[in-house]
């Protein structure tokens, strides 16, 4: 079941829908109904939780001059789109009636169901309003959280959230709307379950329309070499990395869109399973071919392939075998090890490996799709046009940023950190830093 | 043999020490230190009150050099550290009385 | 739907209850009171997560000479919570009788029911006990979780920890009694949903006359200027924020007390998703603010702007729309970014900001909820009068307290810092300290 | 209900079984299907949740020049783990039929039910087969995060995890089987609930030959004195405890293993009731004890007496009254503060406490069954047959492992760190070590 | 001119500070140190078992001041750092051959 | 009196203090440093990305010691400290003009 079939529940909280019967006599029986609103409810507490994922493993790897400005963008970013998500997000994405056909939805903020909802005004096929735009709320926050590492240690705070209110408001909203809300991709046939591309790809592709006008660090790429810039605190970085693991349960097992029946929480389950192997089989590639590529093995390779494989599963985490999720997420491992200097090459500078990780390992999976469903043509021309719209917008939105306001800091203030610069608080002030 | 005590700005540190080998410098010893001085002084807020911040981050470098490479690196050093901006540090020059190597035990200039 | 209505399944285990099925042929169907437990146990796991958020939000916002002890604090008054909660303070909140009509209810430990419970047994129309004692005993150490910030880096562990069995075991069951144990106060028409007055408010009025007989730390005070001292660990804080926020639905989502019927399915859902909105709109409006106000944004306000929405919409997470959630939460950030300077004028030495958050923020959420439903004078009336006597009685027992052993470490101890004075152990003993 | 019953729903997916149905016409009735189901999905991400626990705990207690390994061994041990035991584990321990009769399983890889599972081939009196092998995988990959603690600081990367695919793949399951795929020992009466030896001591018994053969750190007993080497940050071990402590929720109530009637969900409170007991009697108990014997509280000792706590209620956290739970987390408690110094003085060098807190307390727990079931003899015989054998096949494993490749750095490498001398790449660059 | 070595307790630091400014001491750098001395020698317990701990934290203040000023900067910190406790600690004296401020290569006492 | 100042490998630093208290050396400072000599200079990878470390961790010491215990000093640090292996450090002697006791005031050899 893919997320489309949901948009009949959304026509109006108390309209009667033409869908039949998901389970056996739903019509009466409450129990799929709040089986389902559970659903929404865990599994969008646990999406949620993801935004401290994204926060931890970007303080992690940043130097620590930058830790309380990425954190400080974390937590705003975060407040920010369920803001924006309510003001104009949710309608746009998921629209009673498109504004133009299949391209753009309505403008128009979220109202939920009345206090104390009778059964007879709820969708009993579906879930309550107000645990779905909780649960879809969580994915437009983690399509910002991505592009938030790729630009750190450089991007000035304001520039960024404004960023963060136009990605969040409306291209997220309108990419989204062509699949999950019924558009021209969804009719065209395009897959994917729980958003590879619609979410992961296209924060990637943010980051990376970001990172291009940005610029790298400065001292990041000197005669033609690579210099590292060692992350602050790996031990920060492997706890988001496994908050972003526990999270990712929620993100694909919620996207089922539905528990209340035996086929879907069995299903729900397969895919818990799915995407913990994964995940499992990113990480343990990452680990073996950095063994084999460097001679040492990389943590924060094994993090990034830990992630990678679970951007992989989520364009279908339900219909492969234990087997082909462990297939998927392993390649998914190792496009992340071969990607991560291929930008350095490029001198694209992607702070935390948000790209390899969402971008690449997200289009791969959705590519996988056609392995298990329809044919390759949709999978292309869904990754194609969602990535693409969502790059130049975000291109554009960063150049008229840029020569309004200025995204970047002075070099000097980069060198001093944007925690001393930006903000004027440092995160571990009692540390001598190095 | 004389001790150099260099204190510069942090992001100067690759930059001075590569410029101290290309002149056949081989050591030194690199501390962090907060340093007080002219630059110091600004005033920042935090939870509504204000307060000064009188240290900023710098660097320490100290190196023994031979009596004859004291010059050189003295120039050596405040021509890269140099941004022309405040802050950007001192250099001291005290007379050392011994040296030794700990691994061989030679002592005076063969020890540095 | 107020706790009030809880109390009627607590007459006894296996006692036939006259109150009204609540959902549709409750009376023999299981599935609410399943889901009323699992929401209970789910609610319950994530308010005590938010035990680990003030654990590391305290950690982060004390300097590090200090973190050993504050961790300490914090594991351990969770714990004694557990135990007095168990020992006295359960029974006392929920009294089958009060022994002092609606002022004070009995004394006895709680026994849970037996295993393998019949149906028949079991109070169909509520929860199993066990669930319900697992979720309520979350609340009463969050009380006592407010209190251990405040009173950071000078106050003595055991004294600290002697108050701590009085809250958790008589303090807040006895207030608390008023209202969710169908006290005078709930008679009253008093309604604070979550409990902004009868936890957060609490705690704070606890905190605020623990931090008036203790004083301010040395040298926080001099020459009339604030001298700031700023946290240690910024990511820490962070990432109790986000643990708390986390905790938070299980906090006011649980109040709702049911879960097994649509309408009650559909209210969690709106519970969720206002909570979540209050968090975002309290961080939004400490951010806007702080860069308005200082020129600069000021990460650890917004982590309490975060906090105090979440304080302010917990009297009434259900009523408001996500817009009515929406200014609650940002009232309560603004309320953060001018009452913690505030406090300082008063040289009320409130380390972690848990006054602003807990105690204004809460006053403010309750407060509001006349624009939902009775008029102010019940709202005012439970305020004044939970408020007052949490810190009066407080007041006596940290008086009593510091005369009996002394509650504050000698200044040299705690210029040492309490983690070498007090504890003898470094949480970060590698890290050289500035 | 011990988890020796859940065979009967493995025999095959669509099988019908001869098991009574557990609740009323549950033959029909899918909703305890899907709230097992449920049970084991969330108490499944919460026993995932643990394996952060443990990195955050060991990342804390080991020296920052160790940090980096040791993240990287839990990651990868997870990960190791989860496909490990789809490979070959999770048929090994729950084997339709047996190789061995009650001994050895059979090999095979794990498939799960195919997508969209109809109600009359589900075991509709257990659980589905995805979410159940997502719940047991997790307990086998707690039992390798016991033995990275112990061995930290010392191990090399490779050999340590080439015994993680030993003990997940093999050792483990084919211990559990005995147990909980209704092998000998269930037959002979022994009784473990959620696995305070199947789990817990048997881990604890890996890591105690491990350490044996490994040998002690360089320079960690001195002349007949033990030389204390402090965690390097013990606001992360406090994290990973309260980690540990929230995803044992899932642990204990999860195995239950059944969530569909009022009696099962009544039986899962009372046991999230007991184990949050058991824990805060385990920690008090550590609280009260260090101050009276050491003059001082100890932190670790408290961290590690919660942890003793709650593998001590693992055996049997359903039976016992709160009170019960108290005494019986109490005694781990007490267990831990004589055990660690106790290890200290046999020169066996347990990084972390794991032995103490999962060997000691586990075969507590183990034994205090007894006072609640069956006699002392099944118990007795339980804990020396696994230990034994997990001991024994460890030993003999690290012995062979020692012999081929070595399992430890040379006391070089060891002085400079595993992060400089096996990965090349330090946890906290920046911030000087002392 | 000469470089003054002073190590002093941790709290003492900004109370120091204050004082060299007052007296016209325009810079200096701080960096902390652990000091071994007659202050050490307290016992703890970890984990079960007894250590002595060694060192205490310091912190060192190194300043070039002009001969003229040496007295005077003596003085004030010993004066300001004293607790009259055991670990208050020491203050040196060495002699400086040359200064030199990085920005704009003045050197000798212009350079302070 | 003398400053000597010995840069030596980390793990080597309690073993030379009890070796220095063994022949009465009652005070010392310790500082961290980042070292770089000889002994620097190896590759490593980060990321994909390799690079040069050009320090290493030493730990440094600093004490200040009565004319005529300079040499049983220095010996005692060299002996000990040594490994025989590269990086294994400096030791230098400069000349300290006056030391003085914060807490009493004491100044020369008795105020070290
Ligand atoms: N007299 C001094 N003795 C020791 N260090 C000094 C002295 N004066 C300045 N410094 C160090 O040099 C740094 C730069 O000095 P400052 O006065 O800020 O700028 P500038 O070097 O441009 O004159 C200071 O931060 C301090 O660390
Ligand atoms: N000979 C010395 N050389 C260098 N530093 C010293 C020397 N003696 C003491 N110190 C430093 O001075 C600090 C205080 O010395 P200590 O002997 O503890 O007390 P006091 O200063 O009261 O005599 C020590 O912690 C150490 O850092
Ligand atoms: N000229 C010097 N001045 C100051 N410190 C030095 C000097 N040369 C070396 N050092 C310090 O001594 C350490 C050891 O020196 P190195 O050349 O690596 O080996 P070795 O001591 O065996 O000759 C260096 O890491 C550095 O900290």
């Amino acid at each position: 079941m893919t997320k489309l079939l949901k948009i009949a529940g959304l026509g109006g909280v108390a309209a009667m829908t033409a869908l039949p019967a998901m389970a056996q006599d739903a019509a009466a029986d409450p129990v799929p109904y709040i089986m389902t609103t559970l659903l929404f409810l865990v599994g969008g507490f646990l999406v949620f939780w993801m935004a401290a994922g994204f926060a931890m493993l970007e303080a992690g790897l940043v130097r620590s001059k930058n830790v309380t400005t990425q954190l400080t963008k974390n937590i705003s970013l975060f407040s920010i789109a369920s803001i924006m998500y309510w003001l104009v997000g949710f309608n746009l994405m998921y629209p009673g009636e498109f504004l133009i056909s299949g391209w753009l939805g309505g403008f128009s903020w979220t109202t939920l169901e009345p206090v104390g909802l009778a059964a007879a005004d709820a969708s009993l096929d579906y879930a309550s309003v107000g645990s779905d735009f909780f649960f879809q709320l969580m994915f437009c926050a983690t399509t910002a959280s991505i592009v938030s590492g790729t630009l750190a240690e450089r991007i000035k705070l304001w520039p960024f959230l404004i960023f963060t209110v136009i990605l969040t408001g409306f291209i997220y909203p309108i990419e989204a709307s062509w699949q999950w809300g019924g558009g021209w991709l969804s009719e065209f046939g395009f897959s994917d379950f729980a958003g590879s591309t619609l979410v992961h790809a296209a924060g990637g592709a943010a980051a990376l329309a970001g990172a291009i006008v940005l610029g790298a660090r400065s001292g990041k790429y000197v005669d033609g070499k690579v210099v590292p810039m060692p992350g602050s605190n790996l031990a920060l970085a492997t706890l988001g990395t496994f908050i972003l693991w526990l999270g990712w349960f929620g993100f694909n097992g919620g996207s089922q869109l539905a528990a209340g029946t035996v086929g879907d929480i069995t299903d729900v389950s397969r895919i818990f399973a799915n995407t913990n192997m994964a995940a499992a089989s990113g990480a343990v590639a990452a680990l073996i071919l950095t063994q084999i590529s460097y001679g040492k093995v990389d943590l924060t390779m094994v993090l990034n392939g830990a992630l990678a494989g679970l951007v992989s599963i989520t364009a279908e985490p339900l219909a492969p075998s234990l087997l082909g999720a462990l297939i998927t997420g392993a390649i998914g491992g190792v496009i992340v090890v071969y990607t991560v200097p291929l930008l350095d090459k490029l001198k694209i500078d992607d702070v935390v490996g948000a790209i390899p990780v969402h971008f690449f390992a997200g289009i791969w999976g959705t590519l996988a799709v056609a392995f298990y469903t329809q044919g390759w043509v949709p999978q292309i021309v869904g990754i194609v046009s969602i990535c693409a719209f969502v790059f130049v917008v975000s291109y554009v939105v960063f150049l008229i940023l840029n020569a309004v306001m200025g995204i970047r800091v002075s070099e000097e203030d980069e060198i001093a950190g944007l925690d001393a610069s930006e903000l004027g608080m440092e995160a571990y002030p009692e540390f001598i830093k190095g | 043999m004389k001790l150099i005590i260099a204190v510069i700005k942090p992001f100067k540190l690759e930059e001075v020490r590569e410029a101290l080998t290309s002149i056949g410098i081989q050591g030194l010893m690199v501390s962090e230190v907060k340093g007080y001085g002219r630059q110091a002084g600004h005033t920042e807020i935090y939870r509504g009150a204000e307060y000064v911040v009188n240290f900023v981050p710098k660097v320490k470098l100290e190196l023994v050099v031979a009596d004859g490479d004291v010059e050189k690196a003295l120039e050596t050093i405040s021509s890269t550290a140099k941004t022309g901006k405040i802050g950007d540090g001192k250099v001291f020059v005290l007379d050392v009385e011994q040296a030794m190597r700990v691994r061989t035990g030679e002592t005076g200039d063969e020890a540095i």
